[in-house]
């Protein structure tokens, strides 16, 4: 536990880069190198604290007094590593990617969209580095409110009411979050994240439950039905918004919060005992199906990768009900390698905007002819999401099984196949319409172009990165999971 | 401690009534020097309340005998924590409206009543300054009337005629609250035989049976229930805040409310004692329901209203709720979070009422959906709106939350988990009302309805408003700051220690 | 040491640097390569292991007598594909796909361990999606191909996650009895197209490509029956399935017109065969399925050779339109008629030799040896009818078949190889059984097993002269149980796209609807209040009074609704507050009496 | 029981007074539209306090709290009600002012002082 002034950089950093963003706002060239330099120092920040992690240890400083039951402090710890180290480099991708993204489509109010994406990270490292439950929920606020902006970017009536419902669930949520920490903090007198949880022996059973289920209510940010209403609503946002939601920061951290809860206020041991790990399996079981089903009815490319989206969270949940070691170690490197996934996929969906204009998936056929490296990258992304190999989703699918198997819930291992087969039912097609199928006729590819240089990069990086997590899968990812999981069970692999 | 200083609680009284007549005279020779003098006063005003506050958080209780005479006989000054703490932040708002007031006034008050205007501004600040230091409860009614009695006047000094009808109905109600005060008073002197708070509260308890005493108390919390328009007493406070000239409005929304709020809190805790509202006489919990009440009815009805400034005046109700639900409550937590929020709700709402002056001066409506666009022509004003709105939904870090969280801590650990819903519920509300403006200003479609200057609002008006945002922002994020002085004044209201 | 999945896959990655002859050329090398890097497996007993996971040991290379053997089956017959497939210039994606597929066959062949074959497996699938898209029109049972065996492959490894979570070890071995048994069972049956799991094989091989079809016949189906023989210990369960298999193809090739689904079935039934081998559990069982996979692999190789020349030459794939093409394509002729009595088991082929052992293995079962004739003689029925109808009759509209001619060079030097091979094996089967793990011999001339083949000949023989119908082409019965399969994903689907979607819009409604409601009534909650109350009291109105009072009721109320939207909750007399002001006293009152 | 209740009444009588009067005022605010005889009853109701005050600073038999010369220890009503009245009378007294003043631009602006018609005003646009 060695103090250290290295987890605040992530912190002042973007929020430093956001005023000069203001600054400069009318000069585009500058602006958008002021966000490119920040996030590629972030990068470099977030993986310099690596190795004092991988060696076991923590890094922890308080910036304030801020209320009673928790002050303002930050704690790098292995689990936040992993979704720091997410968020950052899927934070640089994602804003080359804007960049190209929001000059192609000559984007009004690019200033005030770059200034939230870098308070929206900001927001997130905090979220990563909290140490506490009330640091949590401070910046989970703050995370709401800064997308908000980004949500209803457009400005059009459909946007502002998307905006509502986003607002209205995440805040409806960030309540509930608030009322678990202030019962939690009644119930012990502290808020800090302890590994292995710091619940036990405090309040009657039934108290523990209901509160657990105000938790799940605060984390609404995971989008587990029937309260997902938000995501697929906010599809209405730029294509690099959309990213940032489902892969780097907003739904990465709802989930984030659900394992901290589990593993660190709660515990394994008091979950089993409270029986919230079977309550959780059903929420997630539930989820992954019936999104997975209107996955399977949308036509809408960005609607559909969403209610995709939704399902996959859930399994990061379903991973962390079954609180055995495989389960949780799933749930854990799950959250990574769906964001490296996802975000390929809507790298892709907004390339295929940008590059034909089409976001309905029937009006595809044959696009990946004039767009082959966005077709391609997308279908191995989406292969990948499925749990083929040799993509790094496979490893998480296997992980969940055998945790499956652990908890002796073989019942999950259905869930899973279903699931597995509903995903391909609901991929294979956009692949096939756009790979395999040939266009309708001669001139119905006519105005398609392959999207522009710095779209493409993003979406080669990542795929390649997913694949290479594939082959290397223990760097930095499983590692950081083994450590966590050490912390929270004492045990470890 | 050097003579000026030991001297200083009255001189806070005397010179600001003097000065009210300088302005008077002055203003006769010359309409413009009026402002100037107010405004030194004020900032004169202020300037020694942080004086007072620093010595009593050093020195602890001050007690100040007016002519020397001691009470019974005297009237007495008592300031301690608790009033310093008030007296910093009504001054602070006052000298912020003051600046902002000479724009301000400039729309809704005919030139050649600004005279008459600041002498009667300044009376109001004077009276509320005596409200809240004074010692002596009949004094204490004193004061109340003289910034009452200012206040119809005010309310009604707008050239929208609206307001008459809404300053008459104002005194109306005001009077009815000033006589079942005077009554109660009445009863205590009858019941114990001293108007002196400190004694009274010494000489109570033996009497806490007598019905006298139960009549007093009542007599006190309906009066007072009306002053600072407790649900369902409010019905004199849209109209008054909707209809009077926006710096009245501002005045009135937060040094005005929070005074009778601190009288209102001042008698309770410190006359009749926490141990008289729990044991021999129960009424906290229907003081948190009605509060409950007030907070959500507050917020539904403020969602309701299309005119900005009479949604901001419900959304009052509904804050003003916030402030008795810790009375209800009543434990440290629950205290702490209820005087912050008097702090919290000054600093918002007057943001907030500032942001609607401004709105009114440059675009002459006050129709919420007429805002539409505003945020291209007048982005610092609408940014503040934005800053001050989030800390009203009590969004973290801002000085709304913080208060939030102690309210909800306290009703917790009093275990009213329903009552913590309730207030959680009331700051969903508060999304929906306060978002709804937001909405329109950043993202309404810009060609629809041109208002008619596309101007950021002048130099003067926006000053303050910037400031009030950002301490919404700053007061959040360094809450220990007030909660140094918060903490010692709810140990001393609840007795212990 | 390099293992050949490593081989082939390098080579796959480079097919989109060369183009035309180029390609053929490096495609054929990477063919050979996985060939010699087989056979020098052979011997070697070197151990290629990762650590994948933290903790895991992959073992991605391992030998042994089964491995090995196996190994050189599946390079040759992959190499043997290719070389048919270079009969015209090669589509990037669908060689691609037969590499890949070869490469992950091999890669399950050498794996040591649950995991490694999985990853091998589920690589395989989309592999053979890949061929089997690269043919125009073949989206939707492409589709189907991929859905059932993303269901297989997650059974697979739900089943191995219960084996090793079981056994704690990742290593292969028999399978208790159990969930995990079942669900790997399924993972697969998937692949070995158990019945009733079978449906995708008929469904996806008549859609591929000519070249695609024949690499597709030799993979999928048989690397599954490797996995059967390496994991072992499945009990007689098996060989009855495997009966079932054999008989339910067979019987299925026989009612079929289009050539490729007939061959399709018939791969079924053959695959039945050498279930029902490894299901007899002994020694002679494996190595007779281990044998009957070479011969199998090389005579329905050959067929599908032969009808993809047929196909390609005349553009038709069904008997009722064929015919007399052994006038126009003699030489494709000659290697279907090898082609078909290896798979029918005439003396002197090989697949009497292997079939000849499956039935002395599965001897020990009860009913399975007279199973396995019944089915060795319907196979020699359809045999029959393919060569007849194909070849042998004249062509239904007089013309002495269709065709422009022989098939191309490449397919006939394929055809040429592994005609040689069918009938080396056939007439030397030792040269096979020397490879076999357990040593077992074939011996396909001793007497009772020619009397054996002779019996099924003469029966089928007498069959044909008897039943008529067995003598006309044209009836196709192409209904098979993946009609439940889609009418259960149309129903899902259906499900999605109405039930569901209905009820989330109408919670949504009724939400939006409260919510406004909500609004509507705080806007002016007096007003309102008396609005609902008129409007709840307006039916009893009418009911009770007059028409004319009534109607003013309803006018005073419509009135009401139109004032409402507009109505400025005005600035309200003092009264109403001090009225209000006296009852709150009062009830304070009354609260202060009651304590 | 009845005349005891009479003696009761009697004994009490001012109080009884006074809260008439303090009923008397707070019906006139309620009741009457005219707003000037809303400030009328807004007077009664401050004098029924007045009068209130005075009688329970009375006491039997007192004389007025002025200075006597030594020695004659006679017995006097309590001093503190009256002053504070007189505050109480400056307070009422000012209030009265602002009402009328409110009152008369109110009749210039509208030419009506009565509630309801101003009600009816406020309607019209």
């Amino acid at each position: 536990m060695t103090p250290g002034i290295l987890p605040l950089l992530p912190l002042l950093l973007p929020i430093a880069a956001a005023a000069l963003i203001l600054v400069v706002g009318r000069h585009e060239d500058l602006r958008e190198s002021v966000t490119l330099g920040t996030a590629g120092v972030m990068v470099v920040v977030v993986l310099a604290m690596l190795p004092e992690i991988l060696e076991g240890g923590r890094i922890s400083i308080t910036l304030l007094p801020l209320l009673p039951g928790g002050d303002l402090a930050l704690r790098v710890d292995a689990f936040g590593m992993i979704f720091a180290i997410t968020a950052s480099v899927l934070w640089f991708l994602n804003s080359l990617y804007s960049i190209g993204y929001m000059r192609a489509l000559r984007e009004h109010d690019q200033t005030r969209f770059y200034f939230c994406f870098a308070i929206a990270i900001a927001a997130a490292m905090g979220i990563a580095f909290s140490a506490n439950l009330v640091t949590l929920f401070v910046f989970y606020e703050i995370l709401t409110l800064v997308t908000y902006p980004l949500v209803v970017h457009a400005g059009t009536p459909e946007a502002l009411q998307a905006g509502r419902k986003y607002l209205a669930y995440l805040l409806g949520g960030g309540i509930c979050l608030l009322g678990a920490t202030i019962i939690t903090y009644t119930l012990t007198g502290t808020t800090e994240f302890i590994p292995g949880g710091f619940l036990a022996g405090t309040g009657t059973g039934l108290m523990l439950q209901l509160l657990f289920i105000l938790y799940m209510a605060g984390f609404v940010k995971a989008a587990w039905m029937p309260f997902h209403a938000w995501l697929p609503a906010a599809m209405v946002a730029p294509t690099p918004v959309s990213a940032f939601l489902h892969a780097v920061a907003v739904v990465t951290a709802g989930v984030f919060g659900v394992v901290r809860i589990a593993g660190w206020v709660y515990g394994t041991e008091l979950m089993a005992v409270l029986g919230l790990g079977t309550v959780l399996a059903v929420i997630a079981s539930f989820t992954i199906i019936t999104a997975s089903l209107f996955a399977l009815a949308e036509d809408n490319l960005k609607r559909r990768l969403a209610y995709s989206t939704v399902s996959q969270l859930s399994y990061i949940l379903l991973g962390v009900s079954m609180l055995s070691m495989a389960g949780l170690t799933g749930a854990m490197v799950h959250i990574p390698f769906h964001a490296f996934l996802k975000i390929t996929l809507f790298f892709g969906a907004g390339a295929i905007i940008v590059g034909s204009g089409r976001e309905a998936i029937s009006e595809m056929r044959g696009i990946g002819r004039k767009m082959p490296v966005t077709a391609v990258t997308f279908a191995a992304a989406a292969a990948g999401i499925c749990g083929l190999p040799p993509f790094c989703a496979l490893i998480s699918k296997v992980y969940l099984s055998v945790g499956a198997v652990q908890a002796g819930e073989v019942i999950l291992l259905g869930v899973i196949i279903a699931s597995s087969v509903l995903n391909v039912a609901y991929f294979f097609p956009i692949i096939y319409t756009m790979i395999v199928a040939r266009p309708p006729d001669n001139r119905a590819l006519g105005e398609v172009r392959e999207a522009p240089f710095t779209m493409l990069i993003p979406l080669i990086v990542t795929v390649a990165i997913s694949i290479a997590i594939f082959f290397f899968p223990a760097l930095p990812f499983l590692d950081l999971a083994g450590i966590a999981l050490a912390e929270i069970t004492g045990g470890g692999f | 401690m050097n003579p000026v200083i030991a001297h200083l609680p009255v001189l806070l009284l005397v010179l600001p009534i003097i000065a009210a007549l300088l302005i008077l005279l002055a203003g006769m020779v010359n309409r413009n020097f009026s402002y100037p003098i107010t405004l030194a006063t004020i900032s004169f005003q202020f300037a020694s309340s942080l004086i007072i506050m620093v010595s009593v958080m050093t020195g602890g209780t001050i007690h100040y005998y007016l002519g020397g005479w001691a009470p019974p006989m005297g009237i007495e000054l008592v300031i301690d924590a608790f009033n310093s703490y008030v007296l910093v932040v009504i001054l602070a708002m006052a000298l912020l409206i003051a600046v902002y007031a000479r724009r301000g006034t400039a729309l809704d008050i005919p030139p050649e009543k600004t005279v008459a205007f600041f002498v009667v501004f300044q009376l109001l600040v004077t009276g509320l300054c005596g409200m809240t230091i004074t010692g002596d409860i009949f004094n204490l009614y004193v004061f109340l009337e003289i910034a009452s009695i200012s206040t119809y006047a005010l309310v009604a000094s707008g050239r929208n005629t609206r307001s008459l009808i809404a300053g008459f109905n104002y005194l109306v109600l005001g009077s009815i609250a000033a006589g079942l005060i005077v009554l109660g008073i009445g009863f205590l002197y009858v019941a114990t035989g001293t108007l002196n708070m400190g004694e009274l509260a010494a000489m109570l308890p033996a009497s806490y049976g007598l019905a006298t005493v139960q009549a007093a108390f009542l007599l006190l919390m309906i009066g007072f229930s009306i002053k600072v328009a407790f649900f369902p007493l409010h019905l004199w406070l849209p109209d008054a805040y909707t209809e009077s000239p926006s710096v009245v409005t501002i005045l009135i929304a937060t040094a005005t409310s929070k005074v009778t709020a601190y009288a209102m809190i001042r008698v309770i805790f410190s006359v009749f004692t926490l141990q008289y509202i729990t044991e021999s006489f129960p009424v906290t919990e229907m003081i948190l329901v009605i509060a409950s009440i007030a907070i959500i009815a507050g917020a539904v009805l403020a969602i309701a209203q299309d005119n900005l400034k009479r949604m901001l005046a419900y959304s009052s109700i509904s804050q003003m709720g916030y402030i008795m639900f810790a009375i209800g409550i009543a434990n440290q937590a629950a205290l702490e979070g209820g005087l912050l929020h008097i702090l919290a709700h000054a600093v918002m709402k007057g943001c907030l009422f500032m942001v609607a002056g401004i709105l009114i001066y440059r675009t002459g409506t006050t129709a919420i959906r007429q805002f539409s666009g505003l945020s291209k022509t007048m982005p610092f004003t609408c940014a503040a709106f934005v800053l001050a709105g989030v800390s009203m939904i009590g969004i973290p870090p801002t000085i709304g939350f913080m208060s939030k969280y102690y309210l909800v801590l306290g009703a917790v650990e009093a275990g009213q988990y329903l009552a913590a819903a309730v207030l959680l519920i009331g700051s969903l509300l508060a999304v929906v009302y306060i978002w709804r403006v937001i909405e329109i200003m950043y993202s309404g479609s810009h060609q629809e309805e041109t208002l008619h200057t596309g101007a950021e609002a002048p130099l003067s008006m926006l000053v303050p408003v910037l400031i009030l945002a950002a301490s919404c922002l700053f007061l959040g994020i360094f809450v220990d700051v007030p909660l140094a002085i918060i903490e010692p004044a709810v140990t001393l209201l609840l007795g212990v220690g | 040491m390099i293992p050949p999945a490593l081989i082939i896959l390098a080579g796959l990655i480079l097919i989109p640097l060369f183009t035309g002859t180029a390609r053929k050329f490096w495609v054929i090398a990477v063919g050979t390569g996985g060939l010699v890097a087989a056979t020098l497996a052979v011997h070697s007993s070197s151990m290629w292991s990762v650590t994948f996971l933290p903790g895991i040991e992959l073992v991605l290379f391992s030998v042994d007598p089964v491995r090995a053997y196996a190994g050189v089956v599946f390079a040759g017959a992959a190499l043997m594909a290719l070389l048919y497939a270079i009969f015209r210039d090669l589509p990037a994606f669908e060689t691609m796909g037969i590499l890949a597929s070869a490469g992950a066959a091999l890669g399950i062949v050498y794996a040591g361990d649950y995991i490694t074959i999985f990853i091998f497996w589920e690589i395989l699938a989309l592999a053979s999606l890949l061929v089997i898209w690269s043919a125009p029109g073949s989206g939707n049972s492409g589709f189907r191909y991929l859905l059932y065996h993303i269901f297989g492959g997650a059974c697979l490894l739900s089943g191995f996650a219960i084996v090793m979570a079981d056994t704690g070890s990742i290593f292969i071995g028999p399978i208790a009895p159990g969930p995990g048994y079942f669900l790997v069972a399924i993972g697969i049956g998937m692949n070995a197209a158990f019945i009733p799991l079978h449906t995708w094989v008929p469904d996806s091989y008549p859609r591929a490509s000519v070249s695609g079809s024949v690499a597709l016949s030799i993979f999928t189906t048989k690397v599954a029956v490797l996995l059967l023989v390496l994991i072992g210990g499945w009990g007689t369960g098996l060989a009855y399935m495997g009966a079932l298999m054999a008989l339910y193809g067979a019987v299925g090739a026989l009612l079929q017109d289009d050539i490729r689904r007939l061959l399709s079935y018939s791969v079924i039934s053959q695959v039945g065969y050498m279930v029902a081998a490894v299901g007899s559990g002994t020694v002679t069982g494996t190595d007779a399925a281990l044998a009957h996979m070479a011969n199998d692999i090389l005579s329905k190789a050959l067929l599908f050779m032969a009808a993809g020349a047929v196909i390609y030459r005349t553009g038709i794939s069904r008997m009722s339109r064929l015919g007399g093409l052994s006038k126009t394509m003699p030489l494709t002729a000659v290697a279907a008629v090898i082609g078909g009595f290896a798979l029918a088991g005439i003396p002197g082929l090989n697949g009497s030799a292997s079939k000849g052992m499956v039935i002395e293995a599965g001897a020990g079962i009860p009913y399975l040896t007279p199973l396995l004739l019944i089915v060795a003689v319907i196979t020699l029925l359809y045999v029959m009818r393919f060569l007849y109808f194909v070849f042998f009759r004249p062509a239904p509209d007089g013309r002495d078949g269709n065709s422009d001619g022989e098939a191309p060079p490449a397919m006939l030097a394929a055809m040429a190889v592994t005609a040689g091979s069918c009938l080396l094996f056939g007439l030397f089967p030792d040269f096979l059984t020397t490879f076999l793990p357990g040593g077992t011999s074939a011996h396909p001339f001793s007497p009772d097993h020619l009397a054996e083949s002779a019996e099924v000949i003469l029966i089928a023989i007498f069959l044909i002269i008897l039943i008529r119908p067995l003598r006309s082409p044209g009836w196709s019965f192409e209904k098979d149980v993946d009609r439940f399969y889609c009418a259960v994903g149309k129903a899902v689907v259906w499900f999605a796209r109405y039930p569901l979607d209905a009820v989330s819009e109408a919670v949504s409604s009724i939400i939006g609807w409260i919510t406004s409601r909500a609004t509507w009534f705080s806007q002016n909650p007096a007003l309102a209040i008396r609005i609902e109350g008129r409007t709840i009291a307006l039916p009893v109105v009418r009911a009770l009074w007059d028409p004319a009072s009534a109607d003013r009721y309803g006018a005073t109320l419509s009135a009401m609704r139109d004032l409402y939207s507009d109505e400025k909750p005005g600035i309200r007399g003092s009264g109403y507050g001090l009225i209000l002001v006296s009852i709150i006293a009062f009830l304070y009152y009354l609260y202060g009496v009651l304590n | 029981m009845t005349e005891e209740l009479f003696t009761l009444f009697l004994s009490r009588y001012n109080y009884w007074m006074a809260i008439v009067l303090m009923l008397i005022g707070l019906y006139a605010l309620i009741a009457k539209q005219n707003l000037i005889k809303k400030i009328i009853g807004l007077n009664i109701f401050q004098t029924a306090i007045f009068l209130f005050y005075i009688s329970f600073a009375d006491v039997t038999g007192g004389t007025a709290p002025i200075l006597l010369p030594e020695g004659t220890g006679a017995l006097y009503v309590n001093p503190v009600p009256h002053v504070l009245m007189l505050t109480a009378i400056v307070v009422g007294v000012s209030t009265t002012a602002v009402a009328l003043s409110i009152v008369v631009r109110i009749s210039r602006e509208y030419n009506v002082i009565d509630d309801d018609e101003l009600g009816e005003v406020m309607q019209r646009p």
